[in-house]
């Protein structure tokens, strides 16, 4: 077993963002669903600069995380009060249900 | 003491925005249209103020002033107003009259000036995030309308998803060259080892995040739902002062920090302008709604834009800012038109809605007829001046095959704003539409007419281009 | 200033008829015109005269310049030299006649001043022609010709026939106005200019000079000589390009007389014979001259002998008399060629006129067989149409006697195998021609009346207005001939025509005529009392005789009929296929082919632009895959690049 | 400076269009009101254009080699673009017939009552373009007005026009500008490698034989397509047939002639190898368009489209000439250019006419007019003889120099391109014959008087310039020559082997 | 050896967890899968060194975030029965793109170089005698207070967008609308269903004017 190293955190990281991308567009039913999934890309960027940090030994990396984390906040709160404003209209919440607009 | 006059424009935005905010909420009577009214003068008053605002890095390297991004800021404050001006009939006739529009516009637009000026990433992604966010709630605004929240929520998943990509390509730059400032991430591309797999997949990745926002194809998807769904206002705002924003930063972004790559993603940006090009020509010729081809034609004038980055010249920047703010004044006058666009206080948005326009308002077809004219890029309107310079600077940097492809679609693109002219001037038909406001009718003519006599007098705003230019390239004029 | 009042008198009066027919009433506009002519008939004489009398060097009267670019610079000018002059009288004099003729036969047509008018301008456009000093001014006459032919053939244009007939002449005459407007440019190519003086002037120099053309050194002069020959094909109706001459017939009859005698149809021989001086140069030119010529002589004649309509019938013998002087000028004798030009001026007048006269008595009725017995009742028509039938059959002392003999004795005399070739067609020919022209007049004017009684019976003489020119012509047919014989090709014809008229091999021809063997000169004249017996048998003793030969010989026969079909294979191979291709060309060239690659991809864009909307189905998992590939896309575009 | 003559010309329409465009108050503010000034107003602005038009012709110094009537101002500063006018022998009698043709349309639509203030604004700007088209001296400048043209004509096909206006309308519209969109690339080519775009200039830029040939065919698209040069030629039909005629005239006469234009200002002069070389494509091309265009013209069964096809057919003849690379050649090709817009100005005049008092314009159900407008039927057939090239008119001048200078680079050429003579005949004489001529048909329901003063008033100018210049030719010619020669002695300079070898060192340079 | 362990471990839940927040059929367990991916994500976080940002992981997202989405998800009341319909169609083409752009990814991870420099480059290198906390803290409120503060103007413009768009504005006291009572029908008001045994009542068809609209009146 080889010492764990900046590469690990990459490729962990890496894998994240690739699951959270599959969780937008394999998943077909659930808009909140795919929110998470942003939440989790999100988090695959923060390993990285903690990551990054840590190999570096710069605290920039941290910083970075730091404001990430309220903006990841914020956004999911403005996410979800648009699932809700949308969910009032339609009663629903199905990704196939969104394509009224198309063409 | 210069870094408060360099906050000052920030400042004012964001504390008017706060006071409107508290007056709007502890007031009980609607106070929007003054509040709107307000709004642009605060706007007037930011864009006087960022010319105090000295050049040079502030705030620890976080924040920079330059000519170019002064250019670029008073871009962003012509759409916003513009915007601003076109909401109020159009909020009050769909019911949304709310004093929180033109507040978010304000928040929104001091995310943009932060954009437009990030020296950092970290200053990057944040005001990215502050527009972005201001937008989704705009691109909701009209929630009980469900193609707005429809809007909003495509808008929302699909912004939040290129804002992360955004962040993971920021943390792979910030991992190779070890810090978040422009001016050492450019020391790092700029040394002599090669960059790594991750740092230039960073750098694509960054890119992506952003081609989202310009909405530049194959990133362009929303474009279209978004256009249609969001208040009309909104949609204003959304094709002028973001695009305007976010293109600055990019160009800054690219030919700054990530310069020392240009042939490398010279190639890609070329691939994003061409598919742009070539989505929105073909995109918007079977479309019936007018705001879905307004999306539509963004995207292909955002592929045109890009053709000035793909140069990567100093000419291209200055094609590109040229071509931004021509660009910003026609989609402010075309939005004011659709605007207009409204039946017994019911907004229309067919394109056929618009027969025989011609013989009801000559004004308002003729004005229509100029702005279409030119965005199809036919001279003398000032459309003709932006696509000329682009296609000088792509022919300028050797990118033939992108200059080929500019103007085949250009004749594509042309055929569906003939279209619109078409029908106002050809089809017969009552359109019978509302009364304009003085608002509207001041945006459609302003902007008309700043079109068609562009032709006349359009060297100071290729004097403006090429100073901001300039101050892109510093090497050149260091 | 003689000169130019006999030029452009006709000019003026044609305006002024033209542009006074609101103003003023009938009569005094068409007599504006004939004045005119009157007045340009005189001056011509008088500068006839004074020429003759006063022996003036050839000169120019200048008119002024016309196109000037670069070197190529001509000018209006009016030549004034023997040939021009002898023209310009014949012309005038004869349209003078014509015109005046015309007074009383067109009295009841309901455009009677445009008619005046158009033959005023036809008049000056001829006469334009042959005072020309430069070939552009020439082409401006000639093409002017060509449009007023145009213009009177269809006149009575609410006709069918006639406007076909008209398009036609226009047509026709076109190609060859082609041939010779490149002729006109190959010309310049080699001399520089296209003034007369200067290429003849040039002409031995160039002598040798060649042209590369079929992918062979041709010698330029040939080229020039055939390319202006084309040319003068289509306006004097030779083989090949003659179906419009007999068409011509839609006009008017002093229309016809006019065209067939003193304009339009003798201006490819004046033209030729301008010409000479650089055609005499060019062998196998001349020879092609001569055989078209001959071959036309023979060809036009023996249509003649079948056709039964009376205009017709003179048609094709002037077709067949142009051979001739075409054979002339292919064989040295341009003297002989103009001379007979003159006498079939006249005598050529005489017959149309005569048989407007017969046209007019008989209430339009062309068709000789419906015809006969007149003479009692045209008495003064008979007789004078007797005196140019006789001219025309070359029976001395008529007039065509003097020059078609000459034309066959300067042919026998050249002794070339084409030669050869052309006094034989021609010798036939003057059988035929005596022939055709002895059958009309019996056909008219002895038996039986076969048409209508109410026709026939209504027939009168015309009006002294028509019947005065009649007689002035019959003294014509009768005296021309031996009147200018000595002046034109006598001892002395070198001396009257100065260097108008260039010879080959120093007049070796013109001086051979005199001087060939009896049998030789006796046998055309022979061969025309032998047609005129024939017709004679044929038409006044054995009247069945025609039809058992032509039912005899009934290939022979319906071929001559149908003009050896010369219309139908120029319809089944120029017209008709002209027009399927016309038809092709726009609903499939214009239309699928070449409208097609625009349309095709536009249908392809807007196929795309589905595709596209359909790639746009408003899905949010679809738009998020998109940006994926998008990325993904871009990286690996990224990292092979890199 | 001096009297800024084109300038004037230029920009007084534009004036004039805005003139219209101001609110006549509330009270006279009426649209029969606005319809009324309109005309008048657009009526005395070519009038007064025409007037400058006149005193240009008078001021002009034939003897003079290069351009006169200079005007500079700056313009672009920063990319080297500048305001900058100037004409010669060349252009000077596009400027006069533009200038002498739009009072005559605007005459001819006097009756129009739809819309009357767009449409005369339309003709002003127009007017603006052509005239600033034919004398712009800075490449960019002519591009935009080359291009401005669209605008106003795709209102006026598309609004006033026929039955298939729309069709004809967008399809002149994207094949132009698809045609003139490379030559924005060509232009933007030039004006990077010279630093500039003064057309001056860029005549004594050389470049390299290669670029030259792409150039060329960029240009070629943009001019073959306006000038409807065989196989660009599709449009024009439709466009021809379905526009207005007052618009139908404009086309014809004016903007059909840029592209010809466009070849002698640009081609000839910038790109003297790749001209040369591909000066027997143009012949084929030009040949082509004669053969083709006029057998397609006998097929028509529509007056209007019959001419279209005609007009055609002489562009095809205009292109040979221009590509002989001769002083008589070129001069031929100008001279028809020239008289080609006066005299299918004139026939679409005619045509008008008829439209006027309610004919159909169907060939077959016309006829028969030469006797109720003897008039009428003499105009049409002295221009419809101009048309073929009778001696005596101004068609013929042109057509016979041409052929001169085709003859000087090929037997065959001239012989082929003199089929035109043959051809023109062909349908002319058939549209004679089935509108005035034989019997009247089915025009029970149409007025029939002869022409009326006004009609007199468009159409005699036009008369007597076809025959003048028939006549006295050197009326234009004497305007020609110097820069004529100019034109031919630099092309020929430049194909000299020393310049070759001077380009192909520049070609290594660049 | 301990650290490597913990690695291996935390990271192997975390993208365990993280699958499962994508492919559970409950939303519900979607939402408590990314809580437990969050708290393994914090655990990476201390063993690279930053106990602070790990802390604040844990508090705002597991204690903030993940129950925002919960509390949303169980308001929405969505019917989670048919799910993952329709997942399959784009699956194939999806996996190989993903599977491509994971190896690109995993290469960067692989081939991974610093700028040299980089760490000279670096604007705040790590204090060696501080604590993680004090050190963040120091940086934020200084170098980074632009950021900081604008920060608080990118929350602001959440909570404003978050009322806009969910708050149900009133203006001024709710009173009683006497027309709008008697115009009422009762058709509008009451919806008469037979009831079948054991099937609840969430059939009932919405009401033909929704409350909301009422209340707008």
């Amino acid at each position: 077993m080889m010492n764990v190293g900046l590469a690990h955190y990459l490729v962990v990281a890496g894998l994240l963002l690739v699951i959270g991308i599959f969780g937008i567009f394999l998943n077909r039913k659930n808009v909140i669903v795919i929110m998470m999934s942003i939440e989790l890309i999100l988090l695959a960027a923060n390993l990285n600069f903690v990551a990054f940090s840590a190999a570096l030994h710069d605290m920039v990396g941290q910083v970075f995380v730091m404001f990430v984390l309220a903006v990841a906040a914020a956004e999911a709160a403005i996410g979800l009060a648009i699932v809700v404003v949308y969910f009032r209209n339609r009663d629903s919440i199905e990704v196939e249900d969104v394509t009224l607009m198309k063409g | 003491m210069t870094m408060f006059y360099t906050m000052l424009p920030i400042l004012c935005l964001a504390v008017s925005g706060m006071a409107m905010l508290l007056y709007g909420v502890f007031t009980t009577r609607d106070h929007t249209f003054a509040i709107t009214g307000t709004a642009i003068v605060v706007l007037a008053i930011t864009g006087r103020l960022i010319f105090a605002a000295p050049d040079g890095r502030m705030f620890h390297g976080l924040f920079l002033t330059s000519d170019f991004t002064r250019f670029a800021d008073m871009l962003v404050l012509l759409g916003a107003a513009g915007a601003l001006s076109l909401s109020v009939a159009f909020n009050q006739r769909v019911g949304i009259t709310r004093f929180e529009y033109p507040v978010l516009i304000m928040f929104a637009v001091t995310g943009m000036i932060v954009l437009v000026s990030a020296a950092n990433l970290l200053t990057l992604y944040i005001g990215f995030e502050i527009q972005s966010l201001a937008l989704y709630i705009l691109a909701a605004f009209a929630r009980s309308d469900l193609r707005s929240s429809e809007a909003g929520l495509k808008y929302f998943i699909l912004g939040a998803l290129s804002s992360g990509i955004l962040l993971y390509g920021i943390s792979l730059v910030y991992g190779f060259s070890g810090t978040t400032g422009f001016v050492g991430i450019a020391h790092a591309f700029g040394g002599n080892a090669t960059a790594s797999i991750g740092s230039t997949v960073g750098i694509v990745f960054v890119l992506v995040g952003l081609a989202f926002k310009i909405s530049a194809a194959p990133f362009h998807m929303w474009t279209p739902d978004v256009y249609e769904g969001a208040p009309s206002p909104v949609t204003a705002f959304f094709a002028t002062a973001p695009k305007v924003a976010v293109f600055a930063l990019l160009l800054r972004l690219m030919l700054g920090p990530f310069a020392p790559m240009l042939t490398q993603w010279q190639d890609l940006v070329q691939i994003l302008a061409a598919a742009s090009m070539i989505i929105g020509a073909i995109g918007a010729i079977g479309q019936t709604n007018i705001k879905r081809l307004m999306g539509y034609s963004s995207i292909g004038h955002m592929g045109y834009a890009l053709m000035g980055l793909a140069a990567g010249t100093l000419a291209g920047v200055r094609a590109t800012m040229i071509y931004l703010a021509i660009y910003v004044v026609m989609s402010l006058g075309t939005f004011g038109c659709i605007i207009a666009m409204s039946r017994k206080g019911r907004p229309v948005e067919r394109i056929a809605d618009l027969a025989g326009m011609a013989s009801e308002d000559g004004r308002y077809a003729l004005a229509m007829a100029i702005l279409m004219w030119s965005m199809a890029g036919i001279p003398p309107l000032s459309g003709f001046f932006g696509k000329f310079y682009v296609f000088a600077a792509a022919i300028d940097a050797h990118l033939d095959v992108l200059a080929v492809i500019g103007v085949a679609t250009s004749v594509v693109a042309a055929f569906y704003y003939l279209r619109v002219i078409k029908v106002m001037y050809f089809d017969s038909g009552t359109p019978g539409f509302d009364k304009r406001t003085v608002g509207i009718n001041l945006v459609i003519a302003v902007s008309a007419i700043a079109t068609a006599l562009f032709v006349f007098y359009p060297s100071p705003l290729s004097t403006i281009s090429s100073l901001a230019a300039h101050a892109v390239f510093p090497s050149q004029g260091f | 200033m003689l000169l130019a009042i006999a030029v452009f008198a006709p000019l003026a009066g044609a305006l002024l008829t033209g542009l006074f027919r609101p103003f003023t009433s009938r009569g005094v506009a068409v007599g504006m015109s004939v004045a005119s002519l009157i007045i340009a008939g005189a001056a011509a004489i008088a500068v006839d005269v004074r020429h003759l009398v006063q022996h003036l060097p050839d000169h120019l009267v200048m008119l002024g310049p016309w196109i000037s670019v670069a070197q190529f610079t001509p000018h209006w000018a009016l030549r004034e030299d023997t040939l021009s002059l002898v023209m310009v009288g014949m012309v005038t004099v004869v349209s003078a006649i014509i015109h005046i003729y015309s007074v009383g036969y067109m009295a009841h047509d309901r455009s009677e001043p445009r008619f005046f008018v158009y033959i005023s301008l036809f008049t000056f456009a001829m006469l334009a022609l042959v005072t020309a000093n430069n070939l552009v001014q020439l082409f401006f006459g000639w093409e002017g010709v060509g449009l007023m032919s145009y213009l009177l053939i269809g006149y009575w244009y609410d006709r069918a026939s006639a406007n076909a007939a008209a398009i036609k002449a226009f047509i026709v005459n076109r190609v060859g106005d082609l041939f010779f407007a490149v002729g006109i440019a190959l010309t310049w190519l080699q001399f520089h200019s296209v003034s007369f003086d200067v290429i003849f002037a040039g002409v031995p120099a160039v002598e040798s000079a060649v042209y590369h053309l079929f992918g062979a050194d041709l010698p330029v002069l040939e080229v020039i000589s055939v390319l202006l020959f084309i040319g003068a094909m289509g306006k004097s109706a030779q083989l090949f390009l003659h179906t419009w001459l007999p068409d011509a017939m839609e006009g008017p009859t002093p229309i016809s007389a006019l065209i067939h005698a003193a304009t339009m149809v003798t201006a490819g021989v004046f033209a030729m014979v301008r010409m000479t001086p650089l055609i005499d140069h060019a062998p196998v030119a001349l020879d092609a001259i001569t055989v078209i010529g001959g071959a036309t002589a023979f060809f036009a004649a023996t249509i003649g002998c079948v056709q039964n309509d009376i205009k017709r019938i003179i048609a094709y013998s002037t077709c067949s008399q142009l051979g001739y002087m075409f054979l002339a000028v292919g064989v040295g004798a341009g003297p002989a060629a103009i001379f007979h030009l003159v006498n079939h001026a006249f005598f050529k007048a005489l017959l149309f006129l005569g048989a407007g006269s017969v046209i007019h008595a008989l209430a339009d009725e062309q068709d000789v067989r419906k015809m006969g017995g007149l003479w009692r009742k045209l008495p003064v028509t008979y007789v004078t149409m007797w005196f140019g039938a006789l001219a025309l059959a070359a029976i001395p002392p008529f007039s065509g006697f003097f020059s078609k003999d000459a034309i066959l004795a300067a042919a026998f005399a050249n002794h070339s195998p084409t030669a050869m070739f052309g006094w034989i067609a021609g010798t036939l020919g003057a059988g035929l021609t005596a022939f055709y022209i002895v059958r009309l007049m019996l056909l008219v004017f002895h038996g039986k009346p076969r048409g209508s009684s109410d026709t026939t019976g209504h027939a009168h003489e015309s009006p002294a207005v028509m019947l005065g020119p009649l007689i002035v012509l019959a003294g014509g047919a009768l005296t021309t001939g031996f009147l200018l014989a000595p002046t034109f090709i006598g001892k002395k014809y070198a001396a009257f025509w100065g260097a108008s008229i260039a010879l080959p091999d120093h007049g070796a021809f013109m001086n051979g005529l005199h001087s060939i063997p009896a049998w030789g000169a006796g046998l055309p004249l022979l061969l025309a009392v032998g047609g005129i017996g024939v017709a004679y048998w044929f038409y006044e003793v054995a009247p069945a005789t025609p039809a058992r030969l032509a039912r005899a010989l009934p290939g022979l026969y319906d071929f001559v009929l149908n003009k050896w079909y010369f219309d139908e294979l120029y319809d089944a191979i120029f017209v008709r296929p002209a027009l399927r291709l016309a038809r092709l060309i726009w609903r499939v060239g214009d239309d699928e082919v070449i409208d097609g690659v625009p349309s095709g991809l536009a249908r392809l864009t807007v196929d795309a632009a589905g595709q596209a909307s359909r790639l746009q189905s408003g899905s949010i998992a679809v738009y998020g895959f998109v940006m994926l590939i998008g990325l993904m896309v871009l990286v690996s575009v990224f990292l092979l690049a890199r | 400076m001096t009297f800024p003559v084109l300038s004037l010309m230029i920009w007084l329409p534009l004036a004039g269009a805005g003139l219209m465009f101001i609110p006549q108050g509330r009270h006279g503010g009426s649209d029969a009101a606005a319809a009324h000034n309109a005309r008048w107003i657009a009526l005395w602005t070519s009038l007064i254009v025409l007037v400058l038009a006149a005193i240009m012709l008078f001021d002009f110094n034939p003897a003079t080699h290069g351009f006169q009537f200079s005007e500079t101002a700056t313009w672009i500063p920063q990319f080297h673009i500048a305001y900058r006018l100037g004409i010669d022998g060349v252009s000077l009698f596009f400027i006069a017939l533009s200038a002498l043709l739009t009072p005559i349309v605007i005459l001819a639509s006097w009756r129009e009552g739809r819309r009357v203030r767009d449409y005369m604004a339309a003709f002003m700007l127009l007017e603006t373009m052509t005239i600033g088209m034919f004398s712009s001296l800075d490449f960019l400048m002519f591009y935009i007005f080359f291009e401005g043209v669209l605008i106003p004509m795709y209102l006026i096909i598309g609004v006033w026009g026929g039955e298939r206006r729309i069709y004809a309308a967008v399809k002149f519209f994207v094949f132009t500008l698809a045609g003139s969109l490379p030559m924005l690339l060509a232009l933007v080519w030039m004006w990077h490698h010279a630093g500039t775009t003064n057309m001056i200039a860029l005549m004594h830029t050389p470049i390299a034989p290669h670029i030259q040939d792409w150039l060329f065919l960029a240009f070629l698209a943009s001019f073959g397509v306006k000038a409807a040069v065989w196989p660009f030629h599709t449009w024009l039909p439709d466009a021809y047939g379905e526009a207005p005629l007052p618009g139908t005239i404009m086309l014809a006469a004016v903007l059909s002639k840029m592209g010809a234009y466009g070849f002698l200002r640009f081609s000839l002069p910038m790109l003297p190898q790749a001209s040369a070389y591909f000066a027997p494509l143009m012949f084929a091309l030009g040949i082509m368009g004669v053969i083709y265009i006029s057998f397609a013209a006998l097929a028509q069964i529509d007056l209007k489209r019959m001419i279209a096809y005609s007009s055609v057919a002489h562009m095809g003849l205009i292109v040979v000439g221009i590509f002989t690379f001769t002083v008589i050649g070129i001069e031929g090709a100008l001279f028809q250019m020239v008289s080609h817009g006066l005299v299918i100005a004139a026939l679409f005049l005619c045509v008008g006419i008829l439209v006027a008092r309610g004919h159909s314009l169907r060939l077959d159900q016309l006829g028969g007019l030469a006797t109720r407008m003897p008039v009428y039927a003499t105009f049409l057939m002295l221009f419809v003889m101009a048309n073929v090239g009778l001696p005596g008119t101004s068609g013929f001048v042109g057509e016979i120099l041409v052929m001169i200078g085709a003859i000087q680079v090929n037997f065959w050429v001239a012989l082929l391109t003199g089929t035109g003579m043959i051809l023109s005949v062909m349908y002319m004489l058939v549209m004679i014959r089935r509108v005035l001529f034989d019997q009247a048909r089915s025009i029970a329901h149409a007025v029939i008087s002869d022409i009326s003063g006004k009609e007199w008033l468009m159409l005699a100018p036009l008369a007597i310039l076809v025959i003048g210049l028939g006549f006295i030719p050197s009326g234009l010619t004497y305007a020609f020559q110097s820069a004529v020669q100019d034109l031919v002695h630099a092309h020929a300079a430049a194909m000299l082997p020393a310049t070759h070898l001077a380009m192909a060192k520049a070609g290594a340079l660049q | 050896m301990i650290p490597d362990i913990a690695f291996y471990v935390f990271a192997g839940i975390l993208l365990a967890s993280a699958c499962m927040v994508i492919t559970a059929r409950n939303p519900v367990h979607s939402v408590l899968f990314l809580i437990l991916a969050f708290i393994n994500a914090a655990a990476l976080f201390v063993l690279a060194g930053a106990e602070f940002l790990a802390m604040v992981l844990v508090v705002v997202y597991v204690g903030a975030v993940a129950v925002l989405f919960l509390f949303v998800v169980m308001m929405l009341d969505v019917d989670f029965a048919a799910l993952r319909e329709g997942f399959q169609r784009y699956a194939p083409l999806g996996l190989t793109i993903g599977f491509i752009l994971m190896v690109e990814i995993g290469l960067t991870a692989i081939d991974w170089k610093i700028a040299p420099g980089a760490r000279l480059a670096g604007l705040a290198p790590m204090p060696a005698d501080i604590s993680n906390t004090t050190a963040l803290g120091d940086l934020i409120y200084t170098s980074y207070m632009f950021v900081f503060e604008l920060t608080a103007l990118l929350l602001l413009v959440a909570m404003v967008g978050a009322i806009v768009l969910t708050h149900n504005d009133r203006h001024g006291p709710r009173r009683q609308n006497i027309h709008i009572q008697h115009d009422r029908r009762i058709d509008e008001t009451l919806t008469m269903v037979t009831m079948k045994l054991g099937e609840g009542s969430h059939q009932i068809t919405p009401h033909a004017v929704p409350d909301r609209e009422i209340a707008q009146r």
